[in-house]
């Protein structure tokens, strides 16, 4: 049990660029998963479910609408007189700018830690979404005394083309032996998921230094660089990992929950995933509703025919509409008669009666924010 | 947020609620489950933090402890507050008397050191057996208008059946000179909906003498509020209009469920600026699944859904599989119905099982006695074995056939 | 904080605290102040969320208002969670029985319900009325590694008060193998604090028995702790050193105090990392006026002291007017001792008014005889006349002389 | 009573340049003050108070610690599903740069505003203190049909030597004749408490005109320029109000608190000052403890001599010390036989043993947060 020993840090921002359409207003950390999660959910719950109560999530650019989403970090039982949820500003004090790398951006957490009575530091990045106990992780840091254990999963390399991730060559004892970072032959990796554990004081002298030295990338700096110098781990998660580096990631994502194993893998009873409380109605059905093969949310009021597709909360399908193969945000209304195939939809979109939007399951239509089309 | 609060709400949520048995075997009545996501107090409660009423006891005594795990802290309807919130106030035990409470009007009189915590200018007394919304601050300013010292909401119901309801017999300027408890010739159809307001000081004084007189029986529709018109105090009618709904009965509980469903029923769980606020499950969104048919249905969280509903309430958590089929009927939290039964006319309570190829209910239509029909009530937990057929009208409280899982 | 709880506690607060009046006249005995700014069941609800138990039932069936609204959502323990957390639970009305708690064993039987909730392995049985800082952690820690089925918190005592206590006689490997209540003999001085870690399915096969023995009294102490050793259950005496401090007359309650006053006692209520959580009063910070001497005492917030203040403790709000004196005393919450008065050897309850010129309690070399002397309570709420004198040893429950209010 | 009609706005920043000794690591809203308060403390307390459960506090810097101290808002009663405590960081979508007066600040509540039922909109200053029912000022308001209402205090100028403040002057029907900002001709004037009142609409456009204006004053654009045109009116506060614009002021307005009648009118019993709860142990005097005209917070532990002193939570007095004239914010440690006069220490100063510091009544010494002396 990790109760009361570890550290958990998120960082919200890491990867703002790679899905650019979705970050526009929005850090990595909240853009909108699976119905009625925001990312970062995945993260708090996984850390929650392992016993780790003391969490600090860093920021950098457009955060109120994380702000908003985490409030007080009651629904992740993270509002707490010790410990609890810390949201950490980009600057913490005059005169400093945006951070440069994840080492700097660490740097405003640095306070928190060394307050903290955790003995080990768990480090996690927003864009990769799995359902893991961390305990095992964190024991098996401990019990090889590694500097620093990197959790990986198993993957198919170009799966959608490109390959942004980092990958690790592992020895017998897992031991890390190289990390490459973009390059990879395809086949099967070891694929990095920016999931680490370090014991706190390492991790603290470790920022500082390369701190001091102005080196700010946890990857090259320390990760590549030190590789011989240090002992690296690595972990593998069995459990369904997805990263998201791009709308088709992002789409494709979704769709996967369309399928019961990874729904199971995603959502499991017994350690679920919180996120903020709205207050809707539970989904309705009209008369002439049809729907097969797709995940709806509460709010929903749906009187057209939905396939294959994911509904956030509040969406509305008017009559005679038809949504295929899409992602409709929280608050989407499609007009009467309106005909969607491949679609996402960002938050309030309205689709006007008998709009006709057709995209391609490989190139899937991104609608910003608020749009009336 | 110091100081005197102008009003709170006393909500009487003590029913043992016996005409829903079996539903209520378990919960009191007010934690029953309704509408896909709601318990009936979440009504009540909604229309007080709507209503700007921050401070509320409830007043409970009979299996509290669902209730008050389901009400907590107060938190889902923003009652957590630092002065006021909601509070679960069971009987207890004092230096001189206390015990379990006698009437509506005793459990008030027993609380009246919670009251005077507030020291409110009004008090405003509620049941949890209602589905309304309701904004009681427009019924207050009634209230003060006219300078009532006991304001009752009446709703018109049609004159057949106004012999069912307490009725108010009232002046052209809305005061009450009669109040006649189910009565069976009607002057009006005016039914009191047991919501009142009250000037506290004059509340109080009236509950003190109605604990002194021995032949009391310590009840608000039979003791004080005809006391109170014995004694020439202003009583008001505050009319109600809108959808209101009793759901003391199976009958009327799945009929209530049932309006949700219907369009023309003015009862919009959908408007922003009134919400009910519930206790939210923690669950994916449902899924449907590939060669399901739902229509005309209301689901909740974390359903799996791959047989047809069809004119149905399914909460959250409640598995259909494959074939199965569950029409006019309400399926509560975390029930499965397996593949290829059939679920009609019915009403599954929580964690029941029904098993492959069970036939559950039976429509109107099709039974050939039409006074032996009615919904049939699966209770909490129970297990139906794989081919079993159940009737109409029965009240199933416990596993029936072999147990599903003893099946080999 | 989903599945199950490893382990959780059951905190019995029932007790009416007779031998505690006339302070337990409004409240029970948990929520009696204690030393400056807490209740007496702080300590316990601390020594939990430090120990890690974020899960705390306690059953309460006295005057609970105070103590249920004193606890509220548990927010100042930090045991406000989404799963857990601290919930009152007094008795309740069901199917089939229910009703006030019959014994300490009775009250955790009726609740078996709320702790299967949790579904834990471990059920720490703690009471509500001892000051002291345990971390039951290390206490659980040793039950698993013996492998105990019940595990005893004991603490030595003078063997010649020995006899008042419940008394374990232990194996050299720390198992019970005799337990006597007060024995007029003691054959150890390990007495029991109370305090029992219980395997939950083990616990809760011993209850379900003892509700069906018509001669038992439903208690740990007298039945189920004899039982299970009776049965040859491993039972463990656990160690515990440090300051514990039962709490349940006046004359320990006046004691312990002032142990907080002595820094020889090892109770140390400033340390960071065992904090003793309170529900904070919103006021001020106290103020000392000019020509006023405080010495060897602890002074609550938002007091005003004008006059002298010596070994003693002041709760919040407390006002000490000028030339008055206080030593050797007690002054709860929002009392005011008015100019000239003299309160020494005494514990002054909340909202009390000592009139000017008043003397209250006497010391010991004073009191001509010295069985007659102790310390004098004034209870919740009294005026004391100005002038009138109070001796030694008094339990004054209602106004002395006239009231202070109607003075010309 | 207000209720659901008033959004109030706080400005936590708003003059950080003037109390620059203790602005350095906070913003002013988050300056310590008698005893065991914030500066926001009184203005959130004041809003809860009088009914206004919708409150937006704009931050520019340096508001880690404001973050810390308001947390979810719980203490004022402010963590509501409806309503409720918004903080509004500096810049909320990329690009937008600090702001660059009051105007400009409140760019970033208007989408608040805009959602909120409230018809009227209230706007504190920090570093005026006072405890105050804003109903009476509302209602005022509501029936004289001003444009903007302006609260004012009577007060005698020069009493610091200097006057940064903005004064009033006031036709008979309370209608503001002019507004005059730094000079005065001494004597009583009608000081400005930063406080103001304001419809919803007019509100929104106001902003709305003068920022496409890139008029980010509102004294000079709003009050000054617009003085003939608008229906500004005045308001009297008639109880205490301090207006703190210095160190010295700093100084002054906490040894006011040693003042019965000013204790007794910022820290009323029926409308009390709510501030973070700090779970200290009540504060303990040892047998050779003298304490006479002090502020004492809880956690303290005076072993020495205190005379004319504010010492906040969690100060420690050793024995044969002496502090005079002094205000020792939290966690203080004076170390045995040391002798303070006129000294302010900001939180967590140790003054080692036998140490003597001396600044005058008129300069208080200032000691830097964290010092070790």
């Amino acid at each position: 049990m990790l109760q009361g020993n570890v550290f958990g840090i998120i960082f919200s921002n890491m990867h703002d660029d790679l899905i650019g359409e979705l970050t526009q207003v929005r850090t990595t950390g909240s853009i909108p998963f699976g119905g009625r999660y925001r990312f970062i959910d995945f993260h708090l719950s996984n850390f929650v479910n392992s016993g780790i109560t003391e969490v600090g999530v860093i920021t950098k650019m457009n955060y109120q609408s994380l702000m908003d989403h985490l409030g007080s970090g009651r629904e992740w039982d993270l509002d707490r007189k010790n410990g609890g949820l810390y949201i950490i500003p980009p600057f913490t004090h005059m005169g400093a700018s945006l951070y440069r790398g994840r080492i700097e951006a660490l740097s405003g957490v640095l306070p928190l830690v060394r307050r903290s009575k955790a003995g080990y530091i768990v480090m996690a990045d927003c864009n990769v979404l799995y359902n893991v106990d961390l305990t095992g992780l964190v024991e098996s840091h401990i019990a090889s005394g590694a500097d620093i254990t990197a959790a990986y999963s198993r993957q198919s390399v170009n799966s959608h083309g490109r390959w942004n991730g980092m990958t690790f060559s592992l020895a017998h004892d897992s031991r890390i032996t190289d990390v490459v970072i973009g390059g990879s032959d395809g086949g099967e990796v070891n694929s990095a998921i920016n999931l680490f554990v370090m014991n706190k004081s390492f991790f603290l002298s470790m920022v500082e230094t390369h701190l001091s030295r102005s080196q700010y990338s946890f990857k090259r700096d320390v990760l590549q660089a030190r590789r011989d110098e240090l002992r690296i781990y690595g972990y593998p998660i069995e459990d369904y990992c997805v990263e998201i580096d791009s709308l088709r990631g992002y789409y494709d994502a979704n769709m996967q929950l369309l399928d019961r194993s990874v729904r199971d893998q995603l959502f499991k009873r017994e350690t679920p995933v919180y996120t903020k409380v709205r207050d809707e109605a539970p989904a309705r059905y009209g008369l002439e509703a049809s729907v097969e093969n797709s995940l709806i949310a509460e709010g929903c009021i749906i009187e057209g025919e939905v396939r294959d597709s994911v509904l956030f909360r509040g969406v509305r399908v008017g009559r005679g509409a038809k949504v295929v193969g899409s992602i409709l945000m929280q608050g989407t209304v499609v007009g009467e008669g309106a005909d969607l195939g491949y679609v996402v939809a960002d938050k309030d979109v309205h689709f006007s009666e008998g709009r006709l939007l057709r995209g391609y399951e490989a190139y899937p239509m991104y609608i910003t924010k608020g749009s009336h089309v | 947020m110091s100081g005197r609060k102008e009003w709170i709400a006393m909500l009487l949520a003590g029913g043992q609620g016996s005409r829903l048995a079996p539903l209520t075997k378990m919960v009191a009545k007010p934690a029953v489950p309704f509408g896909g996501r709601y318990r009936i107090i979440d009504f009540t409660l909604s229309n007080c933090v709507n209503s700007g009423l921050d401070t509320v006891g409830v007043l409970t005594q009979y299996q509290p402890h669902v209730l008050n795990e389901y009400i907590g802290n107060g938190q889902p309807w923003d009652l957590d507050r630092m002065r006021g919130g909601v509070h679960v106030l069971p009987p207890y035990e004092r230096q001189g008397g206390g015990g379990f409470y006698a009437g509506t009007a005793n459990a008030i009189y027993q609380n009246i050191g919670f009251i005077e915590r507030y020291d409110p200018e009004y008090v405003v007394i509620l049941s949890g057996d209602h589905i309304y919304k309701m904004n009681y601050a427009k019924m207050l300013e009634a209230h003060k208008r006219q300078k009532a010292d006991c304001t009752i909401a009446v709703i018109e119901v049609p004159m057949e059946e106004a012999s069912r309801f307490g009725i108010m017999n009232i002046n052209p300027d809305g005061t009450i000179y009669e109040f006649e408890e189910k009565p069976a010739h009607p002057k009006s159809n005016l039914a009191s909906m047991g919501i009142y307001i009250f000037g506290w000081e004059k509340l109080r004084s009236y509950l003190i003498a109605d604990e002194l007189n021995p032949s009391s029986h310590r009840d608000f529709g039979k003791d004080i509020i005809p006391a109170m018109l014995a004694a020439g105090e202003t009583m008001l009618a505050y009319r109600f209009e809108g959808y209101w709904r009793d759901v003391g009965t199976i009958d009327t509980l799945w009929e209530a469920n049932m309006d949700l469903l219907n369009p023309k029923v003015p009862l919009d769980l959908y408007e922003d600026d009134w919400k009910i606020y519930a206790r939210s499950p923690v669950m994916p969104p449902h899924y449907i699944a590939p060669g399901s048919h739902v229509q005309h249905s209301i689901v909740g969280e974390g359903c799996t859904v791959e047989g047809d509903v069809d004119f149905s309430v399914l909460f959250s958590g409640v598995t259909v599989e494959k074939g199965a089929v569950v029409r006019d009927s309400i399926v509560m939290p975390g029930s499965v119905i397996r593949k290829g039964a059939l679920v009609q006319y019915a009403i599954i309570a929580e964690n029941v099982e029904v098993g492959e190829q069970v036939s559950i209910g039976v429509r109107p239509e099709d039974c050939p006695d039409k006074d032996s029909w009615g919904v049939t009530v699966l209770a909490d937990g129970v297990h139906i074995a794989p081919g079993c057929t159940i009737g109409a009208r029965q009240r199933i409280e416990a596993d029936v056939g072999q147990p599903a899982g003893q099946e080999v």
